[in-house]
């Protein structure tokens, strides 16, 4: 089933109706979520991703646009009638029944047609339970589970009435780390086994770039960029989407195109062909640097941070916007960067120019 | 797993229509049950006003009229006057706004204890408090009034105040409200050195705020609507409060009370708590509810 | 779990604490004043104190408050201030307080309660079965040493005169009233004073009965008889309503001389015997043939009735004169529809006519400081002497006054000459009252007399509607109603 | 609960409402039992120098077949069971149908809380105006005017019915009284209520709408199991004070308990202590003894039965 999203916005009247000035929460969103697909809608919090969930489920009513499931415009329809499973942030679970009795509360409010006699009911009951791999917790009370649990207890119910669409509204947010890396695997799995329609909102861009099909980036209810989250990340359309994906975050420096050639500081770092003379933001990617003796672009080293397979250099730059600048070096190389400045040279595709004023992309041929 | 089938155009439509109609005849059930549950709460007190508008012989005609042929705006007039209604309201308001300021004080600090305290019997005493709700009020009254007539309190504000200082369901109330605040701030204050009494003012006090409020407010209307025991202890003018100030300046030398005058009364007793109730309406709620009862 | 065995202890812990103070049994009232013991009224002698030691010296003049509670509404507390001044010239100090407990009930409970304190007030207002409540405390000065006490007061100015009542005093009040002090045991203490006196009238529709021709009745056979032509005449109207029911049993007892109530302990409540149940059958069928009704059986006053413009009317009604003012005949654009008339109401043997009285006494209570008990029998004698104070007390309440020589006030005279049964009924009724006084009855006062008044009304009422078997209803209701008397006095 | 150290700080809290507790409540009580124990104990008597022996006389009294107790009985028992449940379930969907609309919840909430602020007395003398039969004839087929009430249900096609007149039947005051409790008992029991609705997590109600639950089973399944703990408080203090239950009688029937021209009488417990405090102390105290014991002994029951019923 897939879900088609036309100039969709949703506007707040302010909270002190004095001041009447409204929040476009949502503004003229137009997307297309292809059927069988696991949508990450990503953004900083307030950018209208959770309101666009919202939308789509039938719970808020969008001020202007269109929904359409398939080729059924349910923009009128109450989340009631639209046949959608939602997962809450905090779960949402009914504290005063039992995980199967949650899980069975969907299945017993279907009506004509799809009415299933009792024991169907359990035995569906028990294969969503068995998907999230909760069945030895049927008779528990929710206060009883972890924060995993739980949430696996609200997927399995909200999966049990097998939903056109499936929702999930910051699913990762309360867990802890490891329990988080392992239940968005989980996710992932149960997705692609039911092949049903997912939208997951989440401001944790690693997790939306490690399991979703496409990504949407949003920022203050305008889309950013949507695309394969890999393609987003190597081809960021502005400076903002690029700043917003990547851990460790993309350096940042102030730089100026002069005879197409990128100069960062004094020194040219990088022939930008096809690229006019014009003061420009430079973003370049951790991996980006290549240790290099006699790199054109050199930062005085401050640290050395093992993560693990590879390490970072921890260098400072005096046209860097951030503090500090950050590169991802194979071990060895880490090595003999003993001096008191490190010199890089750049992969061209790991650097990308950005206008000052627009923050829009500057595209050069790369060879 | 399969999908289900799709909404096919025309079963589309209907379900929307079908799905506005079901909107609009729940709003209209649930607005007509709502209004007629109100016009029964109401006719009460319509009745009331209209009374206290009748001349006692229309107030004593056989067929009973739905409104007051002749209004008699007299009846207040003399329901003011006949009982100094000035002298009543202050003594009143003094009682009221005294009694429950001691009384939160009380009410605070024995809900306190109950709640972040620990001491030995703790439960078996709260159980005990509990258990005199259960017995009713009108046994106290004669040995209170000997205890009070040996302390040579009759006749003053002090007995008037004094001997209903612990209201025990306020205390349950508060306690409860104490008991939601996490254990967690306690340790955290323990821990930089704060004793019990700045915790309780500096941190539980601010937090259970609404509920005080509505608390405040309950036992206001409480002091207003009191009428046994001030009867009772009261013997000059001077110390009456409104409620019998009210009640016995009506009857006739033959016994038979002006029954008009005395709805006047009753209406004009009741219209500040009235009053009280609309603009704070938000505190009490909000108070209540926070307390959050758990049984 | 945890919490109910909390509560089931404290309450364990509650209990074993009475348990423990259960067993120290016997009295622990405060000790009334030792001196003046008396037996606890068995068999007719006196119910309280024997008698009340005057002090030699009479009232020294000091400064003494008399505490006095009454249920008179503002406007007769008026008059009782206009008089209080004129008291305190003769005694200027003595503080009179006075307060109004509501209704005559509202004195009594009030009065219970402060004696049970000993913080009980100096006069109060008072019913002979309230005295009897009052009484079994003790505390209740029997006037007679007072009455008849010689002892000499100077007043403030410098008159001198005797403490007690002079002989004219005690002639001058009107048997019927004087006598109800002494309705409390057999040997003629005086526990009490009339104060002001109502007692009940027969108003009858003067036009009507004119137009009609027919006669007042005097005696219940006439009644009857008069009932059935009126309603003949208008069929749809109820010829007489009877406001109070337990009245209207205790007058029949009194008018057929059958027992009702004694002061004999063992056997207070003799109410149960053929004459009563018979006129009550009677009236039973009265009640059935729509010649009668009453306040609580009708729903609402019988003077609606009475004045009624439109719909159900009655053309006659026994209530209490103290009442008149209601039964005003209505004034359509000016001119009143009828004439109301008085009568005494209808007899057994007119020849020796029994008429109820009703309307406040005054009684004295005891108090530590003697001079407060001479003070306040001052204050009472005052009250119930002073020719003007009752002249005007009677005119504010449309109750009759208590002593004869207030009908030669000039002032009195002319008020009562204005009586028309158009728009002065108070004067006429004040008029009637005077004029049946010996034909005043009392019944006996004992602690638990109220409660057999409380059941004969409610005795009367349920035996008038009562349909089918009305024998054995009757009887059933005449068993009953002396059954929960005894057990009120177990 | 946290261990404070030194025990007698907390009893330093408690100590002003232990002192006015122990003067003016337990004291009452200690009194109470004592007298009834006293035999035929009269206050008035014990200023006049009377002395009462040790016996349970007042409780065989109180059985005594004259004293009407086992009437007041019948009839506090059978007012508290129909009151209760009903006036809770009346205000439970009172409270549903308020928080669930926006225009109009603020005007209808002050009305219902109307009941709360006014005397009761003179409600009570109000409802006996509105169901009096004035002029009812013998044969009870014509009367002066029906009453209000009986208008009103005239309008829907019903007969007048005889409320409190005259040989009314012992059902009809039994209803009239049922239904000046439950007026007056509403507001309180609407206002906890409505503060339980509104601390309810409003997304349990998004995730029912989402997994399109019916309204019926929406308040069934989820608005009552999260409101049980409040709806049990309301039910337990309803009974206690369903117990306690008086001046609804004397509002209506007046001082003498009973309609006119019936045989039974409408006293509840609380009437019979207050009638009995007149004449016989140890009497009333005997009955109240008994009253508290039938009290708690419910009191006991709903607490169990609100343990295993509420949910969390």
């Amino acid at each position: 089933m897939k879900v088609v999203l036309q100039n969709l916005t949703k506007v707040f009247p302010s909270r002190n109706k004095k001041s009447g000035e409204e929040v476009v929460a949502v503004n003229d969103f137009t997307f297309e979520i292809p059927d069988g697909k696991l949508i990450g809608l990503l953004g900083p919090s307030g950018c209208g991703k959770s309101t666009t969930l919202y939308m789509i489920s039938g719970l808020q009513k969008p001020t202007g646009g269109k929904i359409f499931f398939g080729d059924d415009d349910v923009t009128e329809l109450s989340a009631e009638n639209r046949g959608v499973g939602l997962v809450f942030q905090n779960y949402a679970l009914y504290p005063h029944l039992t995980v199967k009795q949650n899980i069975l509360f969907p299945l017993q409010n279907l009506k004509g047609a799809d009415k299933l006699p009792k024991n169907q009911m359990l035995e569906r009951a028990y294969e969503a339970a068995k998907l999230v791999q909760i069945d030895n917790l049927m008779e528990r009370k929710p206060s009883e589970l972890s924060g995993g649990q739980q949430q696996r207890v609200a997927i399995a119910r909200a999966l049990v009435k097998m939903p056109k669409v499936l929702l999930l509204d910051e699913p990762l947010s309360n867990l802890d780390a490891r329990l988080r890396l392992q239940t968005r695997e989980e996710i992932r799995r149960i997705q692609k086994e039911t092949g049903i329609t997912t939208i997951f909102v989440t401001h944790d861009q690693e997790e939306a770039m490690s399991i979703s099909d496409m990504i949407v980036v949003m920022k203050l209810g305008v889309v950013q960029q949507i695309g394969a989250p890999q393609a987003v990340y190597d081809d960021p359309t502005n400076l903002f989407v690029a700043k917003f994906l990547g851990t460790p975050p993309i350096n940042v420096f102030e730089g100026e195109v002069k005879a197409e050639k990128l100069y960062v500081g004094d020194s040219a770092v990088l022939d930008v062909p096809g690229v006019a003379d014009q003061p420009v933001y430079v973003g370049i990617r951790p991996e980006g640097f290549i240790p290099d003796a006699n790199g054109p672009l050199t930062c005085n080293l401050s640290g050395v941070d093992v993560m693990g397979r590879d390490v970072s250099l921890v260098t400072t730059h005096e046209s860097s916007l951030n503090p500090v600048v950050r590169s991802i070096v194979d071990a060895d190389a880490a090595k003999n960067a003993n001096g008191i400045t490190v010199s890089y040279s750049l992969k061209p595709h790991k650097v990308f120019l950005f206008n000052k004023e627009t923050e829009e992309r500057v595209y050069f041929e790369v060879k | 797993m399969t999908h289900q089938a799709l909404l096919s155009e025309k079963n589309l439509q209907k379900v929307s229509t079908k799905q506005r109609i079901v909107k609009i005849i729940v709003q209209v059930m649930l607005y007509t049950f709502l209004c007629v549950m109100a016009l029964i709460v109401v006719f009460p007190f319509y009745w009331m006003i209209i009374s206290s508008l009748k001349s006692t012989v229309e107030y004593r005609l056989p067929v009973p009229t739905l409104f007051p042929q002749k209004i008699m705006w007299g009846n207040y007039v003399e329901a003011f006057s006949a009982a100094n209604l000035g002298r009543l309201f202050i003594n009143t308001v003094i009682v009221g706004v005294v009694s429950t300021l001691l009384s939160l004080v009380i009410t605070v600090l024995s809900a306190f204890a109950f709640a972040r305290l620990e001491f030995k019997g703790k439960n078996a005493l709260f159980g005990a408090l509990l258990a005199t709700m259960m017995i009713p009020g009108e046994l106290f009254t004669i040995t209170n009034y000997i205890t009070v007539n040996n302390f040579g309190w009759l006749d003053t504000y002090t007995v008037l105040i004094v001997p209903f200082l612990v209201s025990i369901f306020y205390i349950y109330l508060l306690r409860q409200n104490f008991m939601q605040i996490p254990n967690e701030l306690y340790l955290a204050a323990k821990v930089d050195g704060t004793g019990d009494f700045k915790y309780l003012c500096k941190v539980m006090i601010p937090l259970s705020l609404p509920t005080l409020i509505s608390i405040t407010i309950l036992k206001m209307m409480g002091a207003w609507n009191s009428y046994v025991w001030p009867r009772l202890v009261t013997k000059s003018e001077e110390m009456r409060l409104i409620t019998n100030g009210l009640r016995d300046a009506f009857t006739d030398m033959s016994g038979q009370a002006n029954i008009p005058v005395q709805m006047a009364a009753v209406a004009v007793v009741s219209f500040p708590l009235f009053l009280v109730f609309i603009f704070l309406r938000k505190y009490i709620m909000k108070g209540v509810s926070r307390s959050g009862i758990k049984g | 779990m945890k919490k109910i065995l909390s509560i089931l202890l404290a309450v364990a812990m509650l209990l074993s604490m009475f348990a423990l103070v259960a067993c120290d049994k016997g009295n622990q009232g405060n000790q009334g004043n030792e001196g003046n013991e008396g037996n606890n009224g068995t068999d007719g002698k006196p119910a309280g104190m024997a008698s009340y030691d005057v002090p030699a010296v009479g009232y020294d003049g000091s400064a003494v408050t008399v505490v006095f509670y009454h249920s008179m509404g503002a406007k007769l507390q008026a008059v009782l201030n206009t008089y209080i001044p004129e008291f305190n010239k003769l005694y200027p100090n003595i503080t009179i307080e006075h307060s109004s407990m509501g209704d005559y009930d509202g004195v009594r409970d009030q009065i219970k309660t402060q004696l049970t304190a000993g913080a009980q007030p100096n006069i109060a207002y008072c019913y002979p079965d309230h005295v009897a409540l009052y009484n079994v405390t003790k505390k209740v000065i029997p006037l007679n040493n007072f009455i008849d006490s010689t002892i000499e007061v100077t007043d403030a100015e410098g008159n001198k005169t005797v403490l007690g009542l002079t002989e004219e005093q005690k002639a001058d009040f009107i048997e019927g009233y004087y006598k109800e002090g002494a309705a409390f045991d057999t040997v003629g203490t005086m526990y009490t004073l009339p104060m002001s006196k109502s007692t009940e009238a027969l108003y009858y529709n003067k036009t009507f009965f004119e137009k009609n021709g027919l006669s007042v009745p005097t005696t219940w056979d006439e009644m009857e008889a008069v009932c059935a032509r009126i309603k003949e005449i208008d069929p749809a109207c109820v010829p007489l309503g009877y406001d109070s029911e337990a009245n209207w049993f205790i007058t029949m007892c009194e008018q057929y001389g059958s027992p009702y109530t004694s002061l004999d302990k063992n056997d207070h409540f003799q109410f149960n015997n053929e004459t009563n149940r018979g006129f009550v059958k009677k009236f039973n069928e009265w009640f059935r043939k729509g010649y009668v009704t009453t306040e609580e059986i009708y729903g609402s006053y019988t003077s609606g009735l009475f004045t009624a413009t439109e719909g159900q009317r009655c053309y006659m009604v026994i209530g209490s004169t103290g009442g008149a003012s209601y039964q005003t005949p209505p004034t359509v654009d000016g001119q009143p529809l009828f004439e109301t008339g008085m009568a005494t109401p209808p007899q057994v043997n007119p020849a020796a006519p029994k008429v109820i009285s009703q309307g406040p006494s005054l009684c004295l209570f005891d108090s530590d400081n003697p001079q407060e008990v001479v003070a306040s029998w001052l204050f009472m004698k005052f009250l119930t002497t002073n020719v003007s104070f009752q002249a005007e007390f009677s005119m504010a309440s449309g109750y009759a006054p208590v002593i004869k020589s207030v009908q030669e006030n000039p002032t009195y005279q002319a008020w009562l000459d204005k009586a028309s049964g158009y728009n002065n009924l108070t004067a006429l009724s004040v008029k009637l009252a005077l004029s049946q006084s010996d034909a005043y009855f009392v019944s006996p006062a004992f602690n638990g007399s109220s409660k057999a008044r409380d059941e004969v009304g409610i005795l009367m009422q349920t035996a008038l509607v009562k349909t089918g078997d009305v024998d054995s209803a009757i009887e059933k209701l005449f068993k009953d109603a002396v059954g929960k008397c005894n057990f009120s006095i177990k | 609960m946290v261990e404070s150290k030194h025990k007698w700080k907390a009893w330093l809290y408690l100590a002003p409402a232990i002192v006015l507790l122990l003067i003016f409540t337990v004291w009452p009580i200690i009194n109470t039992v004592r007298i009834a124990f006293l035999d035929g104990y009269n206050m008035l008597g014990a200023v006049g120098g009377e002395t009462y022996e040790f016996g349970i006389k007042n409780f065989t009294d109180v059985l005594d077949e004259y004293s009407g107790f086992k009437e007041a009985l019948i009839n506090t028992l059978l007012l508290t069971v129909v009151t209760v449940p009903l006036s809770t379930i009346l205000a439970l969907l009172i409270a549903v149908c308020l928080n669930s609309i926006r225009p109009l919840q603020r005007f209808l909430q002050t009305i219902f809380f109307l009941p709360y602020v006014t005397n009761s007395i003179a409600i009570g003398m109000v409802f006996e105006a509105m169901f009096n039969i004035i002029g009812l004839s013998p044969d009870a087929a014509s009367a002066e005017s029906w009453g209000i009430i009986n208008n009103i249900i005239g309008l829907f096609g019903m007969d007048p019915v005889n409320w409190i007149n005259v040989n009314s039947g012992y059902w009809p005051n039994f209803w009239v009284m049922v239904i000046y409790i439950v007026w007056n008992a509403l507001p309180f029991k609407i206002l906890i209520l409505l503060g339980g609705l509104q601390s309810i997590n409003k997304q349990y109600y998004d995730a029912a709408k989402v997994d399109s639950t019916p309204r019926a089973r929406v308040f069934t399944k989820i608005t009552v199991p999260l409101l049980s703990p409040m709806l049990a408080y309301v039910v337990i203090t309803g009974f206690i004070g369903g117990f306690k239950e008086y001046s609804s009688i004397v509002g209506i029937f007046g001082d003498d308990m009973k309609a006119v021209g019936t045989d039974h009488s409408l006293n509840t417990m609380v009437g019979y202590i207050y009638d009995a405090l007149g004449s016989n102390e140890g009497r009333a105290s005997a009955a109240a003894l008994i009253l508290f014991a039938i009290i708690f002994v419910v009191t006991m029951i709903n607490l169990y039965v609100s343990k295993k019923k509420t949910h969390f």
